[in-house]
């Protein structure tokens, strides 16, 4: 077990932004942690990093309590949301300033910085002043300057926030390599799910201060413990599972909610739960369509279940108004405790 | 015009501002009581009522303008000078002011009443007003309790038993330190007094740029408690260090070591009211202001007639043998004595 | 719909777009024709005097051969060198010791804290005279402190110089530290920084144009002190402020007067340059935020800051305490005889006004003085906080920005002087006015607001005001909106200075002020001069009472900004 | 025509930010503008905004040369990409800031300002000090204040990157309907293609300081104009399209290729371009498998066209070495020309 964070609080006087969280991350492992807005998550990873008085809790990195220890001796690596860049300094500077602090020789150090840079797609930015960068050029200096003195657990903060799509996913695959082939520990903090997905061994959802819940981000994302975390993980609607008994053809979900045996089940879909089908027997009225470059989410009303939200192909033409049938596909679907 | 506005503002200093009602002014001078300007030196002071008094009797504002640096300010402005009248300026400086022209000779008819004596030059360039003397000062005290005979010349100073007793000023930036150096070459001669000083330089005299640190630091007659016994200072010195009441003062002055500085009032040339500026001289020389001088500015008045306050005749008589100086000479010789002395002594 | 008019060029824009330009340029002319006026018109006209003509006298042209004399004297080359390095270490030993104050002051929260500021900007505001007689009476061989052997030393001096500037160091770096976000210092130290390291190389970086403007106040006071130099210096230890001073009072010799002046401005000029060098390669944008959150309570972690600055409190407290004793010992014992005598205008006679009556007057002029130079630091700050995008531009603000430093860096006497010749014509008919007491109390004040404003100013991120802009804010509101709030509290403090300065302003006022409006500083200067234990007794009581209308002043401020940051934000509902 | 923005270039020293740019923006119309991090978005913004001045060309509203308007009097608003709060103001009064400027009466700006705080889910918070917001908190404030003096021109740079997926789609359709509500033109800075494609009437693609395509977003999505904004879009290989004939069902996009006759054609596939199929004829090897919650991308390798990415369900069971047949589905095509 590399950290261990115990029931952990954080308060900015009467506002208790981090609310008795318990966490884990093993050595190597790579936490996600997901959350709306203002719900903790750069207050929690302050904490961790020694920046932020802990007002209840413990947090210990290989059993030690880190309460004792100052955050420069811990040996994490921050990146904090807003980049946080010495605006003294130039993006080179920047950079290698861990490894200056570290004692590394002064080759050595411009070595790595220009990988770093070449790794984040800045090789030949390292003179550059900081204030000329752009937003998304920030924050992959910021990135690199965390990445350099490889810590023993690093913290991101929305690393690739500002970036777009391509840049996004070839970094996330180059800080997932980085970060894996050092044995690093790492938490972040991202709004992308995908991105969780992509690289996270663990995915934490947090909301208004608490972890509501923890585990592998496909057991997360089959099993969410609640509704608010079905929700948040993209199950647009929850219904009573004996609403939904009838439709279901799947009989290992059919067993599970029969086992359950509770009438006040519920479950939760996913706009993929439900299928256009001609052969399918629910009964839905097109509201709305939002097109997205490779699908299209149509807004269906179904008598007794109210709004659903359902997922078609690019090129499938449904328009507002049409009546469509609709199977149920047991993969949206999950059972909420 | 904005020095006459500022001025009639202020009761302490032109009392006439409101009394220039009709029954107090001389006739057919008007009821506008005409503005004249006093040019002096920072410890200018005169008790306001005697101010009052004149400038109702005389219908005149008097604005008194206080400079530091009185005689170089005076040859600065000589094109445009600053006032009337300058009171102030000393034997020690007069005549580089004199030789640039600044004042304009007047002749009071008041001077018979003593002033005559300091005349500076026979046009009555300037009229003396006051004089004081610059003294080794001595405690009383100190001397009575080592048992040590204090010393009563400037030859003494230079005597092993007074070893490391003596604090003066610098020549270069003290009035005193240079009154004192006057005196040492009154005393010594043009010739002597860099042999003279070179005794006192081995015999231990302490230097201070400043007269306050000298005499309110290392004095030990004076409240700072120094420890130094013998100090440069005023002759008027001792009456300050006494006691109300006090019989004697704790400290006195070595009679042997006195330069005489005297103060002269002048008109200036290019005065926009000479007239007035003469009556300013002659106020300076009345009985009212004399007899205010030793209380105001702790100098002696020229007038041998004036009245001195008690304690005055108590602990400050005016020593008989005073060191002077020709003011030609020192004007001519000032500033190669000041560099030589400052060479030996500083260097 | 979007009920917005429809977008046309108006003449006014045109018109607009003039006055913006004009009034930047009138923001800048406006302190350059008052500083042309009544500082550089008064010291060039007399620094010429000096020069034109043999022996300064005649019309024969200019004479230069001052130059080769005085340069060719041994002893110019000492004092010129005395001067530097004094100043130097000086400055250097007070921004060494002032960051840790500063950041006690204004980086930590304690019990007292305002109390405290003030107390350490009291000593700027005490005359020099008095200050180096309390010096002096710790040092001399008699006195408390006599064993260290100090009296005499050039220590006395470097002491002293420390003691009445630290404030200036502590105040100029603690405003700027006070807003400094400080999560790039975090950032540092999660990088393995300790928090010595992330404070040199992050913090200190960035507080760097502070740092270097309160240390090229400090070089610049102590460069020209006047004061310290003759009590402490006994003479032995000369700068060129004492001997201009002994060539223009005592040698009456003008012409050297003025080539020593034109020396002291040059290296001082010299030295103006390099530090605002050392300001524009430092100077970057920085995160400034106001009214963030309490500051942090002293806390173990900082005993060598406290360490520090409780040293440095003990020896600034050691001659205010002796000021105090001198000021209540009276010849009839301890009491409150001296502050009564000042009350009165005493028995000598010998004060024309009360004590009260000189601080009325002090605290008059220097109001109207602060009143003038935080209109003329602003107005200048304005135009110096400007980055323009041509290379030209960007040097005539540097070289403006020296310029209106001189001020610091010339002899009193000088500007005295030259204030006597100059000024005696209309429109400049100005001798003996009253007002020119305040002018010239401005002219030492405004660099001063300059300096602690403009490194505020200028860290600011421009994007705010092109935020506050583009919501529809003209010019002259974004700067009523943006900038003035941000340097509020600077400009608070700013203010408090610029009253502490004029209200101990010396030098230039003893040229020029009156006497019935005589000052406290100009009163004390007068008693100290007399002899007589009541005398020094009723200077060093007046000396207390301007300590203690100085202190009240900055605590007052200090208190009136700190308050009003727990307040709503400005201009909410 | 609201604004037009002609042939304009702005250059950083010898550094050419943006390039020759002609854009449109018709009155009410929003336009998304896309582009890799450091091409010269938030310059483009800048420039418009009247904040950096323009080179070459000429930026005009509704025929209006804008060179002699000021910025206060053009009455465009500009969310900055990194908020640009007022650090001395609370948040209600960042947001009333334009309103107070306005000369709007005090009650009507309290309203306004309690209106706009609510939208962006910051209800309560108006008392708040900038300084203890969360970075999303902190953003939501930036754009509730652009919004608040409605200003007729809209600049939004990444107005919703720090925010998490669903608060940043209930806020799009928010700020979707109050620009379309105000007849409010708009251009924003976007990093994800689903938010361009949300909103956006238009969307302009811009590389290295230059417009590469403008038009509708199926417009650009169906028919990028070349590899680029291919790649750029979502397109992840670019085969020659005679490589690709022989496994075209589609009748029209087989017409249009045969027409084109030129046999340097190339066609862009997206990962739906693929579609695992038993009966299908292209024969593959799984490399790895991407999964993403609710589907997965695998990196397959087909002989003689190289890697290629085939979107599968979340639930199809492929692992990597596994050789899988795929049929090639029109939808995901697009002919370059
Ligand atoms: N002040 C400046 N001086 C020099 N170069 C600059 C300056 N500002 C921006 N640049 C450069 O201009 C280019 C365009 O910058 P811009 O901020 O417009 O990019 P962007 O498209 O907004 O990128 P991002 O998505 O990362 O915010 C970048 O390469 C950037 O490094
Ligand atoms: N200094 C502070 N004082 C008071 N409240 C604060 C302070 N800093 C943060 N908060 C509040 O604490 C809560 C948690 O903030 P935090 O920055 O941890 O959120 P977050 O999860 O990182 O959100 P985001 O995704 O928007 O960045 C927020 O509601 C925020 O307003
Ligand atoms: C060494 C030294 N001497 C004097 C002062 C006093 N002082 C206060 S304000 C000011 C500027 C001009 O008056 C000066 C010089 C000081 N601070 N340092
Ligand atoms: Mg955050
Ligand atoms: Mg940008």
């Amino acid at each position: 077990m590399a950290l261990r964070v115990d029931g952990v609080s954080v308060t900015y006087g009467p506002q208790v932004a981090v609310d008795d969280v318990t966490l884990e991350v093993s050595s190597g492992e790579i936490l996600a942690l997901l959350g709306p807005s203002g719900c903790g998550k750069s207050t929690l990873l302050r904490a961790i990093a020694g920046l932020e008085p802990v007002r209840h809790g413990v947090i210990s990195y290989d059993a030690t309590d880190l309460a004792a220890i100052p955050l420069h001796r811990r040996g994490f690596g921050l990146m904090f949301q807003d980049g946080m860049l010495f605006p003294q300094q130039n993006v080179g500077a920047n950079v290698g300033y861990g490894l200056r602090v570290a004692g590394m020789n002064k080759a050595d150090q411009r070595v790595r910085v220009l990988e770093l840079l070449e790794v984040v797609g800045l090789g030949g930015f390292e003179s550059r002043q900081v204030a000329t960068l752009s937003g998304g050029q920030a924050q992959r200096v910021a990135l690199a300057r965390a990445l350099a003195p490889t810590p023993r657990l690093m913290l991101l903060d929305e690393p690739l926030a500002a970036l777009d799509k391509s840049l996004r996913e070839s970094l996330l695959i180059d800080l997932g390599s980085i970060l894996r082939t050092t044995g690093t520990s790492a938490i972040f903090v991202t709004h992308d799910q995908g991105e969780a997905f992509g690289i996270a061994d663990s995915v934490a959802l947090m909301n208004d201060g608490r972890i509501r819940q923890q585990g592998a981000p496909r057991e997360v994302w089959d099993n969410p413990v609640d509704e608010w975390v079905a929700r948040f993980v993209g199950y647009t609607s929850v219904l009573p599972a004996s609403l939904l008994m009838p439709y279901l053809s799947d009989s290992e979900l059919r067993t599970s909610v029969m086992q359950g045996g509770d009438t006040s089940q519920r479950m939760a879909l996913r706009p993929n739960a439900l299928r256009p089908d001609p052969a399918g027997l629910i009964n839905a009225l097109v509201q709305f369509v939002t097109l997205a470059p490779d699908h299209a989410l149509v807004r269906v009303d179904v008598r007794g279940w109210g709004n659903m939200t359902v997922l078609v192909d690019a090129d499938s033409a449904v328009a507002p108004g049409e009546h469509i049938t609709l199977r149920l596909d047991s993969a949206g679907c999950a059972l909420i405790p | 015009a904005i020095v006459a506005g500022c001025a009639s503002s202020d009761p302490a200093v032109s009392a006439n501002s409101a009394a220039n009602s009709p029954a107090n002014s001389p006739a057919g001078v008007g009821s506008k009581p005409a503005a004249v300007t006093l040019v002096t030196h920072n410890s200018f002071s005169v008790d306001p009522k005697v101010l009052a008094d004149f400038e109702v009797a005389n219908n005149l504002t008097v604005t008194v303008l206080a400079q530091d640096a009185l005689a170089n300010q005076l040859v600065l402005t000589k094109d445009n000078p600053l006032g009337d009248v300058s009171y102030g300026i000393d034997n020690t400086f007069a005549s580089r002011a004199v030789q640039a022209g600044v004042f304009s000779p007047y002749t009071s008819p008041l001077l018979p009443m003593g002033s005559d004596k300091y005349a500076f030059d026979a046009d009555n360039s300037l009229t003396a007003v006051d004089f004081g003397d610059v003294c080794v000062n001595v405690d009383h005290a100190w001397f009575s309790a080592k048992g040590l005979a204090e010393p009563t010349s400037l030859e003494d100073l230079i005597k092993p038993e007074y070893k490391n007793l003596l604090v003066g000023q610098s020549a270069a930036t003290s009035s005193t330190g240079l009154a004192f150096l006057l005196a040492t070459i009154g005393h010594s001669g043009v010739d002597g007094w860099q042999k003279y000083w070179t005794a006192l330089k081995a015999n231990g005299i302490k230097i201070e740029a400043d007269w306050e640190s000298s005499y309110n630091v290392d004095f030990s007659g004076s409240s700072g408690k120094g420890d130094r016994p013998l100090v440069v200072s005023y002759g008027s010195s001792p009456p300050a260090e006494a006691p109300p009441g006090a019989a004697t003062a704790p400290t006195g002055i070595v009679a042997g070591t006195c330069f005489r500085q005297v103060e002269y009032v002048g008109v200036l040339a290019g005065a926009k009211n000479p007239q007035a500026a003469h009556k300013v001289v002659d106020f300076m020389l009345s009985p009212e202001f004399q007899a205010g001088l030793p209380q105001q500015m702790y100098v002696y008045p020229v007038d041998k007639a004036t009245t001195l306050p008690a304690d005055w005749v108590k602990f400050a008589q005016a020593p008989a043998d005073t060191i002077a100086l020709d003011p030609v000479l020192i004007s001519k010789d000032r500033d190669v004595w000041i560099q030589d002395w400052s060479d030996l002594v500083e260097g | 719909m979007n009920d917005k008019p429809p977008l046309r060029a108006h003449p006014e824009d045109r018109v607009g777009k003039l006055l913006r330009r004009m009034g930047l340029v009138l923001a800048a002319l406006i302190p350059l024709g008052i500083f042309a006026a009544f500082f550089f018109y008064p010291v060039v006209a007399l620094v010429g005097r000096g020069l034109v003509g043999p022996g300064g006298g005649g019309p024969t042209g200019i004479d230069l051969t001052g130059f080769a004399d005085v340069v060719g004297r041994p002893r110019f080359f000492k004092v010129a060198w005395f001067t530097l390095w004094q100043a130097a270490v000086s400055a250097g030993l007070s921004v060494l010791l002032g960051i840790p104050g500063a950041h006690l002051l204004y980086r930590r929260s304690f019990r007292g804290r305002s109390a405290l500021r003030a107390l350490v900007t009291i000593p700027f505001v005490l005359p020099t005279v008095v200050v180096g007689l309390a010096f002096r009476t710790l040092f001399a061989s008699s006195g408390p402190l006599g064993s260290w052997g100090l009296d005499g030393t050039v220590w006395a001096i470097l002491l002293a110089q420390v003691f009445l500037n630290y404030a200036v160091v502590v105040r100029t770096v603690g405003t700027t530290w006070a807003q400094l976000d400080q999560r790039p210092e975090e950032a540092a130290q999660a990088l393995g920084a300790s928090p010595t390291r992330a404070f040199l190389t992050i913090t200190l970086p960035a507080l760097g144009p502070a740092i270097a403007a309160a240390g090229t106040l400090v070089f610049l006071f102590c460069a020209t002190s006047f004061g310290i130099m003759v009590v402490l210096g006994g003479g032995k230890f000369n700068s060129l402020e004492t001997e201009i001073f002994r060539q223009t009072t005592q040698m009456l010799d003008l012409r050297t007067a003025s080539v020593l002046s034109i020396v002291q401005i040059l290296l001082v000029g010299t030295v103006l340059g390099i530090a605002a060098r050392i300001r524009h390669r430092t100077e970057s944008t920085l995160r400034l935020q106001s009214h963030v959150g309490a500051k942090p309570r002293v806390s173990a972690a900082d005993w060598p800051v406290v360490l520090v600055t409780g040293v440095v409190v003990a020896l600034l407290v050691a001659p205010m305490v002796t000021l105090l004793g001198r000021s209540l010992h009276t010849e009839t014992g301890w009491g409150f005889g001296n502050f009564d005598a000042l009350a009165s205008t005493g028995d000598s006679q010998l004060l024309i006004v009360s004590g009260w009556t000189a601080l009325g007057n002090s605290a008059s002029a220097a109001a109207i003085a602060a009143a003038l130079a935080i209109t003329l630091g602003v107005l200048l700050s304005m135009v110096l906080a400007r980055k323009p995008r041509q290379a030209a531009a960007r040097r005539s603000l540097t070289v403006l920005d020296g310029f209106f430093m001189l001020p610091l860096g010339v002899s009193a006497a000088t500007v005295g002087f030259g204030f006597l010749i100059a000024l005696d014509k209309p429109p400049l008919d100005f001798r003996g006015s009253a007002l020119l007491v305040p002018i010239a109390q401005a002219m030492v004040a405004t660099p001063l607001v300059v300096r602690m404003i403009l490194p505020v100013l200028r860290a600011t991120d421009d994007r705010l005001r092109q935020a506050a802009g583009m919501l529809g804010a003209s010019p002259v509101r974004v700067w009523l909106t943006v900038d003035l709030p941000i340097m509020s509290r600077a400009l608070a403090g700013a203010t408090a200075f610029a009253f502490a300065v004029a209200l101990g302003e010396f030098g230039a006022t003893s040229f020029v002020a009156r006497p019935e409006r005589i000052t406290l500083p100009i009163l004390i200067g007068r008693l100290i001069s007399r002899p007589g234990a009541g005398n020094l007794g009723m200077a060093c009581a007046a000396a207390i009472i301007l300590a203690a209308v100085c202190a009240g002043a900055v605590f007052l401020v200090d208190r009136s900004v700190g308050a009003r940051r727990g307040a709503a934000g400005i201009g909410a509902f």
